[in-house]
């Protein structure tokens, strides 16, 4: 009972701030509303028992990626942009297909709905913390993309950097 | 190490390239010292195909095989015969020409150039090395991505032209060429079941006749469009009149060699029903005669002499697909002897217009006149291009012409009567451009002071001409060379060709005539 | 030393002088640093350079020149003396024919022959030495040596001496492989190589653009005759499988003469015969030699009297079997000689420049010697290329002494007076005069004689034959005299400069005059006439060393039937019209000099057409070379070559002109479906480019426009 | 329905994300707020992949989740790069004002 409850506060926090973000004229307020979702996704882990997926999100994307985007938001000044109007020409075709993209998926969902009817997550035991489970796993098999992921990251350190620089 | 021998020869220019794009650009010696050395090396690679081919084994030697995309049947298969043998050993001495050539005229972007030149001789060795369909496509396209590149950056005014059309035209007849090698493979499927792009392989397919002609014309526009056959030669003179001295010397004297090296292994071996129909025939020998004289004609109205010498090409390659249509052993061994002469011949003629070109920056004939007075050993050097060009006996155009002609004669007298007239006019236009540029007075202050070769130069053209003259005098190591292959290719187009009557005098009793040399007999 | 097996040396010491030449020529003979001429006479001035003439001053020369006068002469030495020496040996051989084999040139590979056989296509590297061929390298190196010795002192002042001598060598190398050859591709390789020295020595004087135009048109012509050479070596090759002679003659051997019509062996000796014509210049490509005089003078003696031209008729003779069995081709041989022996001789008449008149001459005895051969009388045949090197030779190098003495005048109509000036010249030339002409005692006579005798008698010739030849013989007569009168007798008409510059050619000029002149006596002494039985055997030496080499079947065809008295008769009247001949000669150009140019008027459009070369020059080039595009605005008269300009050879203008349309065809329409393909796809593209706004949200937009259609699609189906 | 709260729940949840993630990303003009609709996208997608993890019991679907935060994480710094770089040659960060790449 508690964790529906639950669910529903983090889907509320989730869409409502993804919603305001969205619409917001300024840009921090709008920084700060995607907080509120990162915060809503994180809770949807725990509740999804993936702690160490919470405590990423919670340090990597909130910690590290909004906090950029809020550096760069300063960088660039943006009040001008606040007088200026949130949406471009066409954003009535982008909202139609939008729209449309969105009834075609609900539609599906309904429609094969018995198919999720599966039995209720059956609680496996726990043989200890999911974030050991993950990490036998992570560093068997997954071994080679967990590198391949490192280099990616290398990349785009240096690639950022090169962006940024006035004079190379 | 040794059975890898044509790995190593395919792959030592590419070495020579990852090296040589390591190498600081700003040292535009070392690199230029690199390239000639990278290009040697490919060389002396090649030489021990020479020693170690066994002339009396049939099919291919020295093979190669290893499994490259087993999902489609594609190996990594390299394989060498006489015909392979002579085209490949052509490659890699005119690449080394080349790239020594080009030695002073290229002033911008060496490390690309040569690194651009170093990929094109894999390719071009690679492209008469494999035995893989699917390997040899990939080498056919890999060939025509440096040569547009050396064309474009390094060309002469309306190069951008000369190099998209270039690419576009022989991308254009690759395509279709895919179409029949994938045609090949599904057939071969359909009845063996097993995918697969080996040559020896395909060759087991049995084709209805309209399938093989469908095929054949699949093929022909890919080759046809590579010789260059009469109707699809527009490409050539742009593309040598654009491409810089060196670039042209590869164009005329290998790649225009690949069409035909494609004919020799591919179209006639496996679509001999095809090969043999008189209606492709008839078509294939008109259109080769109509080369021969048109493109005579053509040069005689060209004022501009790398043009003209383009057009030369085409004419002499009328000849090469004459020789290779008219199904005999003579016709085509003369055809692929031909080729050596026509890269030897025409590959000093382009080196020729290079030298003058490097003075004088203009290749109008009008320019030039009354050379010989200034350039003595130039002017010789011209003359003897131009008359191993021209077919002089004791030089080696007349052994490759002669054998072809025996062989249309063979095949029909008329092909051969309209034939011959290609060499009235081969000398005539050769020798009416030695007149208009070396005879004469001098009639333009610009050419009083032009310096005549240097060492260099010399460097350049003298193994050209060692070799001219080597196969003039003694062209029977090369007969020998192509006597196997060849004679497999006539048994597979024409079968009872051989079995007509005892060959009269065999080789080998020839050799025996030889021996008793003071035999007087009467 | 057994010479016999060395006769494949005999070629090797003047290719060996050759490539000596063109290695250190330039050492031993440097050149000035840009010879005088070299320039075109306006750039000269512009230079302030004075304009280089030709003969004017004499410009200084290294000494280390004089070596290469004794290297080049020396090598043809050393042939002649080999040549010599394997001729007597083979003279004391049983059956009279050695052949040398030093490896397979062409190996080609097997190929299926006329009848089904499987014949291998190989040419070895072979010499053959039989008293055919032991006769042309006496010939060639005899007469070739001569002249080297007469050049040093001719091209004494001229500038490229090595390259002239480098090139003379070359000459004598390949036509010493011409004449070894002991099979038919060897043969061809000494044909083109000949062919080619004529065009460098022809074009010797390179700066001139007429002598460069008639080397490509000596080149051109003679190739269009190898073209049909080429083919008749096929041809032999599908009749016999192989191309030796010795081998050719046993196969042809047992064949039957072809009777019936025009069969293959014609076809092929008819083929052969083509490419002779191109090489001896016979009617139909002939118009190649009287250009060719551009040349230096010794060049037009070796090659244009006494060597290459002959190459035919040793070709012809050499393929005696053949021809024998082939009396179809044998007759237009015959008649194709007799031809251009008539033809040739009338335009001599009215010839001006000296070196043209013999030029002309040559062609006219050549047609004497295919008519021999045309009547089966090879040996006729060969004796008169025997004797005409003599004399022809001669008189070549005495017209250049002529023209050496008169500073560089060719045109006769500016000599005269000559006889005490240059006085061995004269002699040696009345010696050749007297020869050609056919006056008993001299060699013509006999050579000439015996032709006329085995036209009015073998089976083959004919009366028609016979007259043609005869009246030749007059008209040769009277044209030699007129030159002879011409320049050597009456009041000098030259200008003063000239005049005082006469002066006798040195004596390594006169020393090969006189001995040409003793062999123009003696050769024909070889073939005395069998009228003249009296005489030993040994006088009749020349029809029996040529025995053993012609094939039985052509042998009982020379006989003919022998009446003495007839040949007497007709003997008398040949020398008759000899001696008429140049008495008209004399009468119209000693007595009544002016006599000439009123009998010009007089015979209306005669001269001007005999002048004029029976205007073949220029029906070729209208034909050939203007090609029938301007045919209907362009009036028929004479073109002057400035509006031909550059019309290089008989085919020039009208190739240029189909290649003209060809080049245009080329450009506009095989190049320009392409270019209308590349405009076709451009044009495709510009409807495209709308969609392309650089609006990068928009293409977010269609592509999730995209996904919901193709989403919505899936659900549907 | 509502009570026991299964997968479906969660995907609904993540449809509704993405839903509002692209119609930010393709109707607003700023660039900053179009990289973070694209944050969004990709929680979205986390959300399912963690969801179907606890689903099936098996650990990929939470691997796969930190790659795609590693991803995205990547993708951002090298956006806001970009961002810069652009800003400081243009002056603006309006998407639709940057339309140069055209014919």
């Amino acid at each position: 009972m508690v964790s529906a409850i639950l669910f529903y506060l983090f889907a509320l926090m989730i869409l409502g701030g993804a919603v305001l973000m969205v619409t917001r004229r300024n840009a921090v307020h709008a920084a700060l509303w995607l907080v509120v979702t990162l915060l809503g996704v994180a809770g949807v882990f725990l509740l999804r028992s993936a702690e160490f997926l919470f405590v990423v999100q919670i340090m990597l994307y909130i910690g590290g990626v909004v906090l950029l985007i809020l550096f760069v938001i300063m960088l660039v000044n943006l009040d001008a942009e606040a007088r200026q109007p949130r949406f471009h020409r066409q954003w009535l075709l982008a909202l139609a297909c939008a729209v449309v993209v969105g009834a075609e998926i609900v539609y599906v969902l309904l429609s094969g709905l018995e198919a999720f009817r599966l039995a209720p997550a059956v609680t496996a035991v726990q043989t200890g913390g999911s974030t050991e489970r993950l990490a036998d796993v992570l560093f068997s098999e997954y071994l080679l993309p967990f590198e391949i992921a490192s280099i990616l990251l290398l990349v785009a350190i240096v690639g950022s950097v090169v962006m940024a620089k006035k004079r190379i | 190490m040794s059975e890898h021998l044509l790995s190593i020869v395919l792959f030592t220019p590419l070495a020579g390239m990852f090296v040589l794009l390591l190498l600081p650009s700003s040292n535009r010696k070392l690199i230029r010292v690199w390239a000639n050395i990278a290009a040697f090396a490919g060389f002396l690679v090649s030489l021990p195909l020479v020693f170690r081919f066994d002339r009396s084994a049939e099919g291919f030697q020295m093979v190669e095989k290893a499994p490259w995309i087993p999902a489609l049947g594609a190996h990594y298969y390299l394989g060498i015969d006489g015909i392979s043998l002579l085209l490949v050993m052509l490659t890699t001495v005119t690449g080394f020409i080349a790239i020594l050539s080009s030695w002073s005229a290229i002033d911008r972007y060496e490390k690309q150039y040569y690194a651009m030149f170093l990929l094109q001789q894999t390719g071009m060795i690679g492209v008469f090395l494999s035995l893989d369909f699917l390997l040899f496509y990939v080498f056919w396209e890999i060939v025509l991505v440096p040569m547009y590149f050396i064309i474009g950056v390094w060309g002469g005014p309306r190069k951008l032209y000369a190099a998209i059309k270039f690419f576009l035209y022989t991308l254009a007849g690759s395509v279709l060429m895919l179409l029949g090698i994938l045609t090949l493979y599904f057939q071969h499927h359909a009845q063996y079941g097993v995918y697969t792009f080996e040559i020896d392989a395909l060759m087991q397919t049995a084709m209805p006749l309209h399938l093989e002609r469908w095929v054949f014309w699949a093929f022909f526009i890919g080759f046809a469009i590579k010789v260059p056959m009469f109707p699809f030669h527009t490409w050539l003179p742009d593309a040598h009149t654009e491409a810089p001295t060196a670039g042209s010397v590869i164009l005329a004297a290998v790649l225009l060699k690949m069409g035909t090296y494609g004919f020799l292994r591919f179209s006639l071996p496996l679509l001999p029903k095809a090969a043999i129909d008189p209606w492709i025939v008839h078509v294939m020998v008109g259109l080769s005669i109509v080369a021969i004289i048109y493109g005579a004609l053509v040069c005689l109205m060209q004022d501009d002499w790398k043009k003209l010498v383009a057009y030369s090409s085409v004419s002499h390659l009328g000849f090469c697909t004459l020789g290779i249509f008219s199904l005999t052993p003579n016709g085509l061994a003369g055809s692929v002897i031909q080729q050596i002469n026509h890269g030897i011949s025409t590959g000093m003629l382009f080196l020729i217009v290079g030298v003058v070109y490097e003075r004088r920056h203009t290749r109008l004939i009008r320019e030039y006149g009354g050379l010989a007075h200034v350039m003595p050993n130039y002017a010789f050097v011209f003359a003897f291009a131009m008359l191993s060009s021209a077919g002089l006996p004791l030089l080696n155009g007349f052994i490759g012409e002669f054998t072809i002609l025996q062989g249309a004669f063979e095949a029909n007298r008329v092909w051969a009567a309209f034939a011959v007239t290609g060499i009235i006019l081969g000398a005539s236009y050769l020798l009416w451009l030695y007149q208009r540029t070396m005879l004469g007075r001098i009639n333009n202050p610009k050419n009083l002071k032009l310096p005549d070769l240097n060492l260099r130069e010399w460097a350049v053209f003298a193994p050209l001409l060692v070799w001219a003259l080597w196969i003039g005098v003694y062209p029977k190591p090369y007969f020998e060379i192509l006597e196997k292959p060849v004679a497999q290719l006539v048994e597979r187009v024409r079968p009872g060709y051989f079995e007509a009557q005892a060959a009269k005098a065999p080789l080998e009793a020839a050799q025996a005539m030889e021996s008793r040399m003071e035999a007087g007999i009467r | 030393m057994n010479f016999l097996d060395a006769i494949w040396l005999i070629p090797l010491f003047p290719l060996f002088g050759a490539v000596l030449m063109f290695l250190i020529g330039r050492r031993l003979d440097p050149q000035p640093e840009r010879s005088p001429e070299a320039l075109e006479p306006e750039l000269a001035e512009a230079m302030g350079e004075d304009a280089g003439q030709e003969h004017g001053h004499h410009p200084r020369f290294a000494p280390t020149r004089r070596l290469i006068s004794w290297i080049c002469p020396g090598t043809v030495l050393v042939s002649l003396l080999f040549s010599i020496g394997a001729v007597v040996q083979l003279a004391g051989l049983a059956e009279k024919a050695h052949q040398v084999i030093l490896y397979t040139w062409l190996a080609g590979l097997p190929f299926h022959m006329g009848d089904g056989a499987v014949g291998r296509f190989a040419a070895d590297l072979g010499f053959l030495l039989d008293p055919l061929s032991g006769v042309m390298i006496l010939v060639v190196t005899f007469v070739g040596f001569f002249i080297h010795v007469y050049s040093i002192g001719y091209m004494g002042h001229e500038t490229g001496y090595y390259r002239f001598f480098g090139y003379l060598n070359l000459f004598v190398f390949f036509m010493l492989t011409l004449v070894l050859a002991n099979n038919y591709a060897l043969l061809f390789v000494g044909w083109e190589g000949v062919g080619l020295c004529s065009y460098l020595l022809i074009g010797f004087y390179f700066h001139r653009k007429s002598a460069s135009d008639a080397g490509i048109k000596a080149f051109v012509v003679n190739r269009i005759g190898d073209a049909a050479f080429i083919l008749g070596i096929f041809m032999i090759f599908a009749l016999t499988g192989t191309v030796r002679f010795l081998d050719v003659n046993q196969a042809l051997h047992g064949l039957s003469a072809e009777t019936a019509g025009f069969g293959v062996l014609s076809l092929t000796a008819l083929l052969l015969f083509v490419g002779a014509t191109g090489k001896s210049a016979q009617i139909p490509l002939y118009v190649w030699l009287p250009d060719a005089m551009e040349g230096p003078t010794p060049v037009s003696a070796l090659i244009h009297a006494a060597t290459m031209v002959t190459a035919g008729v040793y070709m012809v003779a050499r393929s005696n079997a053949l021809y024998s069995l082939a009396p179809e081709t044998m007759a237009v041989v015959a008649t194709i000689g007799a031809l251009t022996a008539i033809f040739a001789a009338s335009i001599a008449f009215a010839q001006n420049d000296i070196k043209r008149v013999l030029a002309y001459s040559t062609v006219s005895q050549l047609g004497y010697m295919f008519l021999a051969a045309g009547v089966g009388a090879y040996w006729v045949a060969i004796f008169h290329l025997f004797t005409h090197a003599f004399f022809k030779a001669l008189l070549f190098l005495g017209s250049g002494s002529v023209i050496h003495a008169m500073g560089g005048e060719q045109d006769m109509r500016k000599m005269g007076g000559l006889k005490d000036k240059i006085p061995t010249t004269f002699w040696t030339m009345a010696v050749a005069s007297l020869a050609i002409a056919g006056i008993p005692g001299f060699a013509g006579f006999f050579s000439k004689d015996e032709i006329l005798w085995q036209a009015w008698s073998s089976p083959y010739g004919s009366k028609a034959l016979w007259a043609v030849g005869t009246v030749t013989a007059l008209m040769t007569a009277f044209y030699m005299w007129r030159l002879m009168y011409m320049t050597f007798w009456g009041e000098c008409r030259a200008d003063e400069h000239t005049k005082a510059h006469i002066h006798e050619s040195p004596p390594v000029m006169t020393v090969p005059l006189t001995v040409l002149a003793a062999g123009s006596v003696l050769a024909g002494w070889l073939g005395v006439p069998k009228a003249w039985a009296f005489l030993p055997g040994s006088f009749h030496a020349f029809e029996h060393w040529l025995e053993p080499v012609w094939v039985a079947a052509a042998h009982e065809a020379g006989q003919g039937a022998h009446e003495a008295a007839l040949e007497w008769a007709l003997m008398g009247l040949s020398v008759l019209l000899a001696v008429a001949g140049i008495l008209i000669a004399r009468y119209l150009y000693v007595q009544r000099p002016e006599l000439p140019d009123r009998i010009a008027e007089a015979s209306g459009p005669l001269y001007p057409a005999l002048l004029n070369k029976w205007y073949v020059d220029e029906i070729y080039n209208f034909l050939f070379v203007d090609g029938l595009a301007k045919g209907g605005g362009r009036v028929l008269g004479r073109f002057d070559q400035a509006i031909v300009d550059g019309g290089v050879n008989g085919a020039g203008w009208m190739t240029r002109f189909a290649s003209a349309v060809s080049g245009w065809w080329d450009t506009w329409i095989v190049d320009g479906t392409v270019r209308l393909i590349a405009f076709a796809v451009k044009m495709i593209s510009y409807p495209v480019r709308f969609l392309q706004t650089g609006f990068v949200q928009q293409y977010a937009a269609v592509i999730l426009a995209g996904m919901a259609v193709a989403l919505g699609y899936y659900l549907i189906k | 329905m509502l009570y026991p709260i299964t997968t479906i729940h969660y995907v609904i949840l993540s449809a509704a994300l993405l839903l509002i993630g692209t119609v930010g990303f393709l109707t607003r003009r700023n660039i900053v707020i179009i990289l973070m609709s694209i944050e969004l996208i990709l929680n979205a997608v986390n959300i399912n992949l963690v969801a179907f993890s606890e689903r099936f019991q098996a650990m990929e679907g939470q691997i796969f989740a930190i790659f795609v935060i590693a991803v995205a994480v990547a993708e951002a710094a090298v956006g806001l790069g970009i961002l810069i770089a652009l800003f400081r040659n243009r002056e603006t960060v309006a998407s639709d004002e940057i339309d140069l790449l055209k014919w």
